[in-house]
C-alpha cells in the first residue's frame, strides 16, 4: 500500500476544528505514555497540567504570569510570519532586549518611575529592533534568507549576556553571574493586587490588539498581508515590499525586546544568564499553533502558561518529572502543525505496482 | 523533579514533618545531589515526607514560582533547596509565608523570621586534599577546573592552592572557570587543556574533571560528594560535603517549634560533620606513600581539634597562582 | 612540558569531530533542498539513546547502533512533517529539537536521574598512534578519514549525490528525469540524521561518557553555520570547522594566562555565528543557496 | 466527429499501441478532462490541437505520470499500464519534453542526462558522455557535452531536453509546445528533427502547438481538445487549418472588429526610453530605445526569451536599470522604483495573472492593492468605499465575481479583468500591457483586446507585449521586435507582417 495526498476540492469546516481535536487527543495519548512510564497516573495528570491551574487565583494569575513573556514572542512571531518574513530570532530579540533594559535598569536611579518604567521598556524595544537590524538588511538589499541568519543572532546574544555577567555585570554583592537588582525607579507595576501580575501583561494585551487591528484593519496591514502572500504581486502592484519586509522586521523585533524588558522591569529585576526560558522559540510555536492569528496567539499564550505552572504541580503531586511540560508543547507543536497540513488533503492509498498490471 | 519517599501527604501528622526542596540546578548535579540525598535518606527512614522539583533554573519568576506553589499548594513545613541565582526572589517568598522554615544554600545572611542560610564549608577538607596534590604532583603544577568564581567556589579552591603549598611551595596551580554549574564536556576539555599544559594532579571542583585526568592516567581529586566511583583509578579523595547534620537540626527545631532564622554554617564544617574528607584511596595508579597519608590524617585532626584554622580567601583565584 | 601548539591542534580535532559529523549531515540534507533545524535535537536523542542503550546492555557497540536508529527515526519523521506533509521547514525542525530535548531529558530522570544518580560508561578511549595530535577516538579518525571523503563521493561523484543535487536545485526537473523527489528527500534527510546521531553518540560514548541536561550545548547551530560558512562545500565547511576547534581550544589554553584572566572569551565562541553573518553580506547575491532551498515539492 | 478507432486505416504508423481511455481529471472546482481518449501509434506525428486552458498539457502530464488523474486509465497492447511517476511512464517507453524545460539550470548537460539513469553508487560521467556523442550523431542533435546549461540558448537546452528523453530509451515522445520558444529558423530545424524521429527511428511523436502552419507540415494525424473534451481525432489531410480552428473555438468566430488607428499622431512622445541597458544578471538588456505617444499603440514582438520579461520588468520597476535613461512627460525618472513609475503614471499589467494579486486575498483587495493610501481612513481602511468602488468596476468591466470572494477562486478571464479594471482605474498615462489574452478564451480575449483599443482611444499610451503575433498585428500602430535584448527594429502597421515580422525576431537582418 501506498499513500498519496491530493489536494480537496473544498474543505468541510468542521474538518479543521475535527482534526486539531485528534491532534490534542493524541498529544494528549503521548504524554500519558510517558506519565504512566515514570509511574504517574495519566489521568490526574492531565488534569493537574491543564485545568487545576484555572481553579485557583493562585494558579491563575500564576499563569498569567508564565504567559506574558509569550505573548510578546508569539505577537513577534506572528507579525513577521504574517508578512512573509521568517523571523527565528525572537530568542535573540528578546535576550538583547533585556540586555537594553537591564543597562537602563542599572542606570536609572532616582528618576520619577514613569520616566524610568518608560526609558527601560523604550530600551527593551531599541534594542530588540537593533537586533533583528542586520538579518532584516541582507534579507532586504542582498536577498539573504532571513531563517537561518535570525537563528544564528541568537546564540550570539547568548553570549553577550553571559559574557555581560561574567564581566562588568557581575552581581557586586554574591559575585554570580547574575547582575544587580535595577532600579526600583524603573519597575514595573503590580496590576493585580497581591500577585505577581504585572503591567507587562497589559502591555502584551495592548500589543496584541494593537497587531490584530494593524493587520486587519490598517491600510499598512493589508499591505503586509500582501506583501507575505505573494511578495511578487505586491511589487507588481506597486507596493514597497522590501520596505514593508525591513519595517516588519524591525516591528518584530522590538515587540521581542519589548518582552524581554517587560521580564526585567516587571518580575526578574536582574539579568540571569537563563533569564529566557526559551521564550523566543516557544513564540515560534505559539504563533504557529495560533495559524498567525493574533488572538489565537493571545489564547495559546495563556494556555501555555497554564501547562507551565500546572506541569510543576503534576510533577510534585504524582511524582513525575516536570521536563514532561515541555515535551507536552513539542508534541503538539508536531501533531497540531502537521493537522492543519493534513486537513487540505484527501489521502489515496494505492495498491503496491505489481498488482496494478493485469 | 519527582520523588519516591513516603506516601504521606499531610503535613504533620505523627511528627512527620514535611519537606519540599526546589533545586535550580538538576539533582544530579552534585551541590544539589548532596541536600537531595541527605534529604531523601530521612524520607526513606520515615523521619520526613519529601518531594522536590529541580532544574528550575534562572528564567525569570521561575523560581519564585515554584517555591511559591509549593508554599500554596503543599504547605510544607520546611522549604529547602538553593536560591544562589536566585536570591532576591526566594526571600520575598519567605516573607509571605512566615509558618514555613525557609532553609535556602545562600551566600547571603539568614533573614528574620524564617529565612536560614547554608552553604558548603568545605574548605577544610580542600585544604587537606591540597595537602596530598602537593606531596604527589611530581611536575608541581596542580590543574583546577571550577565552575564559575563566586565566593563559594574560590574559598574552596583556595583552601586546595593553599594546603598544596603548604607542603610543596613550588606548587604552581593553573585555575579556569567553565562559567557554568554544570557542563561536564566544557570541564573535561579544560581539564585536558590544563593537562597539556604540565598539570599532572587535577582537582575536580565540577563534573567532568575526573574522567579527563582517568583518561591521561593522572591523579584526581573530587569535590562535593566521594566521587571515587567515577575512576578508581584515578580518584585519591574527594572533600565531601554532607547535609545531614543541617536537616537533623532544622528538622528538630522545627519540631521543638522554636525555629529561627539563622546561619547554618557550622554544620557544614568538619567540626560537626558537615564537611569531611573521603577514605582516602591507595588504590589510585602508583599508590600512595604511607607517609604522605599519614600527613593528611594528621592535618585533618588538627582540623577537628581545632589546632588548625583554614583561612578563608574569597579573592578570584585566576591563571596560575603560585606562591 | 608538552609543546602547547600541538596539544591545541589535537585538542582542535577532538573539539571539531562532532561539529564536523553535524555539519556533513546538515549538508548531506541541504543540498537535497531541506533546511534541518533540528540538528540540535537529533544530536541529543542520540547522545542520550546511545549511552542510555550502552549503560543498558554494557556495550558501546550496541549504544552507538542504537544512537544511529534513534537518528533515523528522528530523521524519518522530520521527513514525514516536511517532505511528504510540506510543513514550513524551519518550524518543523525546531519543533523537532524542542521534542528530542523535553523527550530524553524526561527519559534521562525517569531512567537514571530518579535518585540523583547519573548515567555513566566507560567511554572509548583514544587510539595513540604517537605525540598528542595522532592520540584520537576512533570516531575522529573516521570522521576525518573516512566520513568526509565519503560525503564528498557521494555528494560529487554518486549518483545518489547527483539525485540529491537535482532535487535540490529543481525538483520539478527532477521528477520528470524520473527521480523520485519525495524518496531522495526522504534519503538525504536520514543519511544526514546518521552523521548527525553519530556526532551526539561521540560526545557521550567517547568524549565525556556520561549525559547531562544540555549535554550538545549548541553545538548543533554551530553545525548549521558551518553548512553556510561552508557556501554548501566540503573544503570550506571543514576549514570552518577546523577555525572554529582552533579558536575554541586556543581560548582554553589562553584562560590558563593570569593575563587573560578578564577576557571575555565569550566574544571568541561567538565568533563562529557572527562570521557567517559576515560571510554573508561579503558574498551579497552570490549566495550559492541550493536552488529549491526551503520549498517543499509537490507533484499535482 | 470520427469516432477514435474508426481511423486507424492508411495511417503512416502502426496499430494504435497506447490507448489513453476515458481519462477524467479535476482541479478542485476546474475540470480540466472528462473522458477523454486518445491513441498514439509508433511512427507517426499526433498533433494535439486546443485552445489555452483546453487540457492538453494535462492530458500528457497524465500520460508521463507527473499528474494522477481522478479515472481512466492508459493501456498498451491490451495491457493496463500504472503510471504513477515519470519513472513508470519511461519504462514504458514514453518521453516528454515539457512545456518549461525540466532541466537542472547549473548542472551540465552530461549531468542532466546522466540524472535520467543515475543508480545509487557508481555513476561512470565519462560513459554517460560517450553516450551523449554517440546519440548524438544518430539522432543529429548536436549538443555540447560539457557546457553548464545555463549558458545554452533556450534552441539548444531543448535539444537536451529530446536528447534527453530519446537516450532514455522511449519509443514515444511528447513535445508540449516545443515551437512556442523558438525563432522561425529554429522550428524550421525542430520540424527537420521531428520527421527524421518518426521516419528513422520510427518514434511516435505528440506534439502540441497552436501554429497551423507547423502542424500542416508535419502531422499524421490530428486531435482537437475543447474544454477537456476530444472534439475531434483524424488524418492530418482530411481536414483544412479552418475547420480546426472552429473545432477548436466553437462556432461563436471571433468577432473583434478591427482597431480603427488613428492617422498620424501629432502629440509629441510620452514615454521615451534611451540606450536603455540591464545588467546579465538581472536578465540582460542593451541599448533599448523607442517612444510611445498619447494614444498610441506599440507592441513589443519576440520570441519568447529575448528580454521581454526583462523590459516589463524595467517598465514596472522590479528590475532597475543600469544605464539609459526613462523619461515620462518630459521627465526623466531618477531611478525606476515601482513607485517612481506609479507616481509618474505608468500602470502595469503583469504578464502572469496568477503572479499579479494576492489569491488569498479578496476582490475587493487585490483591486486597490496598488492604491490602498486612497482607501485609508484614520484608524482603518474605509472597507464601505472599497466596496462601492469594487462594486462599479464589477459592474463596468463585466466581471463574473463577488468582491468578497478570494480572488484566487476567479476564472482566469474574470482574474484578468479584475486586473485590468484594477489598470485602468487608476487611469494611467502609460499602460504597459504583458500577454493580455494568454490563457483566455474567445470571449474573453476578444473583450481584453477591446478593453485595450478603448484605453488608447481615450489617450492612453500602450506599450503591448505579447507572444500572440496575431494580437499585435491587430492591435499595435508600430511593433518593435526584440532579440537578444535589444530592440532590432521598429516597423509600422502599415510595414509590418507576419513575414517582416518574423525575420526580425529570428535576427535575420535587414
Ligand atoms: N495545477 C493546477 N491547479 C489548478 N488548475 C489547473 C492546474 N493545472 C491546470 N489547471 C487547469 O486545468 C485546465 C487545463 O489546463 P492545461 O494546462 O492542461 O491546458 P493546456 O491545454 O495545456 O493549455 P495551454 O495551451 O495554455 O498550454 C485549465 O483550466 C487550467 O487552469
Ligand atoms: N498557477 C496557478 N496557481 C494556482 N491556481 C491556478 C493556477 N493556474 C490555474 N489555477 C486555477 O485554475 C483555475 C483556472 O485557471 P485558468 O487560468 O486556466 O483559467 P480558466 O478557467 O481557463 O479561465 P476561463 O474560464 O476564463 O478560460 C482557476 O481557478 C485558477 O485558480
Ligand atoms: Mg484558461
Ligand atoms: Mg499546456
Amino acid at each position: 500500500m501506498k499513500a498519496r495526498f491530493v489536494l480537496r476540492a473544498s474543505t468541510p469546516w468542521w474538518r479543521g476544528p475535527l482534526l486539531i481535536a485528534a491532534a490534542a487527543l493524541l498529544t494528549i495519548l503521548i504524554s500519558a505514555i510517558m506519565i504512566r512510564w515514570a509511574g504517574g497516573a495519566p489521568i490526574p495528570a492531565v488534569r493537574y497540567m491543564f485545568i487545576s491551574p484555572l481553579q485557583s487565583r493562585f494558579g491563575f494569575t500564576e499563569s498569567l504570569l508564565s504567559a506574558t513573556p509569550l505573548v510578546f514572542t508569539g505577537a513577534a512571531v506572528a507579525i513577521a510570519f504574517r508578512a512573509g518574513y521568517w523571523n527565528i530570532g525572537a530568542e535573540g530579540q528578546l535576550l538583547a532586549g533585556t540586555i537594553g533594559a537591564t543597562w537602563v535598569g542599572l542606570h536609572a536611579e532616582s528618576l520619577p518611575r514613569i520616566v524610568g518604567v518608560t526609558l527601560i521598556l523604550l530600551a527593551g524595544m531599541l534594542f530588540g529592533a537593533l537586533w533583528a537590524l542586520t538579518p532584516a538588511l541582507l534579507r532586504t538589499r542582498l536577498g539573504i534568507d532571513e531563517v537561518v541568519t535570525t537563528l544564528l543572532l541568537n546564540p550570539v546574544a547568548l553570549l553577550i549576556i553571559t559574557g555581560l555577567l561574567n564581566g562588568p555585570w557581575r552581581n557586586s554583592e554574591s559575585g554570580f553571574p547574575d547582575s544587580d537588582v535595577i532600579a526600583d525607579s524603573t519597575k514595573l507595576w503590580i496590576i493585580w493586587p497581591n500577585t505577581r501580575v504585572h503591567f507587562g501583561l497589559a502591555l502584551g494585551i495592548v500589543i496584541i490588539g494593537l497587531c490584530w487591528w494593524f493587520v486587519g484593519k490598517m491600510s499598512g496591514g493589508l499591505k503586509l498581508r500582501a506583501v507575505g502572500l505573494a511578495p511578487n504581486a505586491a511589487r507588481i502592484a506597486g507596493l514597497p515590499v522590501e520596505r514593508t519586509l525591513l519595517t516588519t522586521a524591525l516591528v518584530s523585533g522590538g515587540i521581542a525586546g519589548l518582552g524581554g524588558a517587560s521580564e526585567i522591569a516587571g518580575v526578574a529585576h536582574q539579568l540571569t544568564t537563563g533569564i529566557s526560558n526559551n521564550f523566543g522559540y516557544t513564540g515560534v510555536i505559539v504563533a504557529t499553533l495560533a495559524a498567525l492569528s493574533f488572538i489565537g496567539a493571545l489564547l495559546v499564550a495563556l494556555m501555555f502558561g497554564v501547562i507551565t505552572v500546572g506541569s510543576f504541580s503534576a510533577s510534585r503531586a504524582l511524582e513525575i518529572p516536570s521536563q514532561i511540560g515541555q515535551l507536552v508543547q513539542a508534541v503538539l507543536l508536531i501533531t497540531v502543525v502537521s493537522a492543519l497540513v493534513i486537513q487540505k488533503y484527501r489521502i489515496v492509498w494505492t495498491t503496491k505496482k505489481s498488482e496494478g498490471r493485469k | 523533579g519527582g520523588n519516591s519517599g513516603s506516601s504521606d501527604e499531610s503535613s504533620e501528622s505523627d511528627g512527620v514533618l514535611s519537606v519540599v526542596a526546589a533545586y535550580s540546578s538538576v539533582i544530579e548535579e552534585p551541590w544539589d545531589g548532596v541536600i537531595h540525598e541527605a534529604l531523601q535518606e530521612m524520607a526513606d527512614a520515615g523521619e520526613i515526607t519529601y518531594k522536590y522539583i529541580d532544574g528550575i533554573g534562572y528564567a525569570s519568576g521561575a523560581f519564585e514560582r515554584a517555591v511559591r506553589q509549593i508554599a500554596e499548594e503543599d504547605k510544607p513545613a520546611i522549604i529547602m533547596g538553593d536560591s544562589f541565582g536566585n536570591e532576591e526572589a526566594a526571600r520575598k517568598v519567605a516573607l509571605d509565608y512566615p509558618d514555613i522554615a525557609f532553609v535556602m544554600g545562600s551566600g547571603g545572611g539568614p533573614a528574620e523570621p524564617n529565612f536560614s542560610v547554608f552553604d558548603n564549608w568545605i574548605h577544610e577538607p580542600a585544604y587537606v586534599s591540597g595537602i596530598l596534590a602537593g606531596s604527589l604532583t611530581k611536575t608541581n603544577i596542580i590543574g583546577i577546573v571550577g565552575g564559575i568564581p563566586v565566593p563559594e567556589v574560590n574559598r574552596i579552591v583556595n583552601a586546595f592552592i593553599a594546603g598544596a603549598q603548604s607542603v610543596n611551595p613550588k606548587v604552581e596551580a593553573k585555575v579556569a572557570f567553565i562559567n557554568s554549574w554544570f557542563d561536564p564536556a566544557a570541564a573535561k576539555e579544560a581539564a585536558l587543556s590544563q593537562i597539556s599544559a604540565g598539570a599532572d594532579i587535577m582537582f575536580a571542583e565540577r563534573a567532568g574533571v575526573i574522567e579527563a585526568a582517568a583518561e591521561k592516567g593522572l591523579l584526581s581529586f573530587g569535590n562535593q560528594m566521594d566521587q571515587k566511583s567515577i575512576a578508581p583509578q584515578s580518584v585519591v579523595t574527594s572533600n565531601v560535603w554532607n547535609m545531614r547534620p543541617t536537616v537533623k537540626y532544622i528538622l528538630n527545631q522545627v519540631k521543638a517549634g522554636s525555629y529561627t532564622s539563622q546561619d547554618l554554617k557550622d554544620f557544614s564544617m568538619v567540626a560537626k560533620g558537615g564537611a569531611l574528607l573521603a577514605e582516602i584511596n591507595t588504590g589510585v595508579t602508583g599508590g600512595i606513600p604511607a607517609e604522605v597519608v599519614a600527613k593528611a590524617e594528621e592535618a585533618m585532626a588538627a582540623i577537628k581539634a581545632g589546632t588548625l584554622r583554614v583561612d578563608i580567601n574569597e579573592a578570584v583565584p585566576a591563571g596560575s597562582v603560585t606562591k | 612540558m608538552i609543546d602547547v601548539t600541538e596539544e591545541i591542534i589535537s585538542s582542535s580535532l577532538r573539539i571539531a569531530t562532532p561539529l564536523a559529523l553535524a555539519a556533513l549531515g546538515e549538508l548531506v540534507t541541504e543540498k537535497s533542498g531541506v533546511l534541518n533545524l533540528g540538528v540540535e535535537g537529533i544530536m541529543y536523542g542520540s547522545a542520550f539513546v546511545g549511552i542510555a542503550t550502552a549503560a543498558q546492555t554494557g556495550s558501546l557497540t550496541a549504544g552507538l547502533i542504537a544512537a544511529l536508529v534513534s537518528g533515523a527515526l528522528a530523521g524519518l519523521i522530520f521527513a514525514f512533517t516536511t517532505v511528504t506533509l510540506g510543513v514550513n521547514q524551519h518550524v518543523a525542525g525546531l519543533g523537532m529539537t524542542l521534542l528530542m530535548i523535553s523527550l530524553c531529558n524526561t527519559a534521562n530522570r525517569i531512567m537514571f536521574t530518579a535518585d540523583g544518580g547519573q548515567v555513566r560508561v566507560d567511554p572509548w578511549q583514544p587510539l595513540n598512534f604517537g605525540g598528542p595530535i595522532f592520540s584520537q577516538y576512533l570516531l575522529t579518525y573516521a570522521t576525518f578519514l573516512v566520513a568526509v571523503p565519503f560525503v564528498w563521493w557521494l555528494l560529487w561523484k554518486s549518483g545518489l549525490g547527483l539525485k540529491i543535487r537535482a532535487v535540490g536545485e529543481n525538483p520539478e526537473a527532477a521528477d520528470v528525469a524520473g527521480i523520485g523527489v519525495a524518496k531522495t528527500r526522504y534519503t538525504a534527510i536520514i543519511i544526514g540524521s546518521l552523521f548527525m546521531a553519530l556526532a551526539g553518540a561521540f560526545i557521550t560514548l567517547a568524549f565525556v561518557g556520561t549525559f547531562t541536561v544540555n549535554i550538545i550545548n549548541g553545538r548543533g547551530w554551530v553545525a548549521l553555520a558551518l553548512v553556510i560558512f561552508g557556501r554548501w562545500t566540503i573544503g570550506r565547511l571543514l576549514i570552518g570547522a577546523a577555525l572554529f576547534s582552533l579558536v575554541n581550544a586556543g581560548q582554553l589554553q589562553l584562560r590558563l594566562l593570569p593575563s587573560f584572566a578578564d577576557v571575555p572569551f565569550e566574544i571568541l565562541l561567538a565568533l563562529p555565528f557572527l562570521a557567517v553573518i559576515v560571510g554573508l553580506a561579503i558574498s551579497g547575491r552570490n549566495v550559492p543557496y541550493p536552488g529549491a532551498y526551503l520549498k517543499p515539492y509537490k507533484r499535482l | 466527429m470520427n469516432s477514435v478507432e474508426g481511423v486507424a486505416i492508411a495511417s503512416r504508423g502502426g496499430a494504435p499501441s497506447i490507448f489513453l481511455r476515458n481519462i477524467t481529471k479535476a482541479f478542485g472546482e476546474t475540470i480540466a478532462l472528462s473522458d477523454v481518449s486518445l491513441d498514439l501509434r509508433a511512427g507517426e506525428v499526433h498533433a494535439l490541437l486546443g485552445e489555452n486552458g483546453a487540457g492538453k498539457t494535462t492530458l500528457m502530464k497524465i500520460l508521463y505520470g507527473l499528474s494522477q488523474p481522478d479515472s481512466g486509465q492508459i493501456e498498451a497492447d491490451g495491457v493496463v499500464l500504472k503510471i504513477e511517476s515519470p519513472r513508470d511512464a519511461r519504462a514504458a517507453g514514453i518521453g516528454m519534453v515539457t512545456q518549461h524545460f525540466s532541466l537542472v539550470k547549473n548542472m551540465t548537460v552530461i549531468e542532466n542526462i546522466a540524472l535520467a539513469s543515475a543508480k545509487t553508487f557508481a555513476i561512470d560521467l565519462a560513459k554517460v558522455r560517450a553516450e551523449i556523442v554517440a546519440a548524438s550523431a544518430r539522432f543529429g542533435l548536436d549538443v555540447p557535452p560539457d557546457a553548464v546549461i545555463a549558458s545554452l540558448p533556450i534552441a539548444l537546452q531543448q535539444r537536451v531536453e529530446i536528447l534527453k528523453a530519446l537516450m532514455s530509451g522511449c519509443s514515444y515522445l511528447i513535445l508540449d509546445e516545443p515551437t512556442a520558444v523558438l525563432g522561425p529558423n529554429d522550428i524550421d530545424s525542430l520540424l527537420e528533427v521531428i520527421r527524421r524521429l518518426r521516419s528513422d527511428a520510427g518514434i511516435g511523436i505528440v506534439l502540441i502547438s497552436h501554429k497551423m502552419a507547423e502542424i500542416e507540415k508535419v502531422a499524421d494525424r490530428v486531435s482537437v481538445l475543447r474544454r477537456g473534451q476530444v472534439v475531434s481525432s483524424s488524418l492530418a489531410n482530411g481536414i483544412t487549418s479552418k475547420e480546426l480552428v472552429t473545432l477548436m473555438v466553437g462556432e461563436q468566430q471571433s468577432g473583434a472588429e478591427q482597431r480603427q488607428r488613428s492617422a498620424s499622431p501629432s502629440q509629441s512622445p510620452i514615454l521615451v526610453l534611451e540606450s536603455v541597458g540591464v545588467s546579465r544578471e538581472a536578465g540582460g538588456l542593451s541599448d533599448i530605445s523607442f517612444t510611445v505617444r498619447p494614444g498610441e499603440i506599440l507592441g513589443i514582438a519576440g520570441v519568447s526569451g529575448n528580454g521581454q520579461t526583462e523590459l516589463v520588468n524595467v517598465l514596472s520597476g522590479t528590475t532597475q536599470i543600469d544605464s539609459g535613461t526613462i523619461t515620462v512627460e518630459g521627465h526623466q525618472l531618477g531611478s525606476n522604483t515601482p513607485q517612481s513609475l506609479m507616481r509618474a503614471g505608468v500602470g502595469i499589467l503583469g504578464e502572469d495573472r496568477h503572479a499579479s494579486a494576492v489569491h488569498a486575498l479578496q476582490v475587493v483587495e487585490n483591486l486597490i492593492l496598488d492604491c490602498v493610501e486612497k482607501f485609508a481612513g484614520k484608524f482603518q481602511l474605509r472597507r464601505k468605499e472599497m466596496l462601492n468602488h469594487c462594486e462599479s468596476a464589477i459592474t463596468q468591466f463585466e466581471i463574473k465575481a463577488n468582491p468578497k470572494q478570494a480572488f484566487g477562486t476567479l476564472s482566469g478571464g474574470n482574474m484578468q479583468k479584475v486586473l485590468l479594471a484594477r489598470l485602468f482605474s487608476r487611469k494611467p498615462k502609460v499602460a504597459i500591457i504583458s500577454q493580455p489574452t494568454r490563457g483566455l478564451d474567445v470571449m474573453a480575449t476578444n473583450y481584453v483586446r477591446s478593453l485595450i483599443a478603448q484605453a488608447s482611444k481615450q489617450g492612453t499610451a500602450v506599450v503591448l507585449v505579447s507572444e500572440d503575433l496575431d494580437e499585435i498585428l491587430e492591435l499595435a500602430d508600430r511593433v518593435a521586435v526584440m532579440y537578444r535584448g535589444s530592440v532590432v527594429g521598429i516597423v509600422d502597421h502599415t510595414a509590418a507582417s507576419r513575414e517582416s515580422i518574423g525575420e526580425l525576431m529570428a535576427g535575420i537582418a535587414k
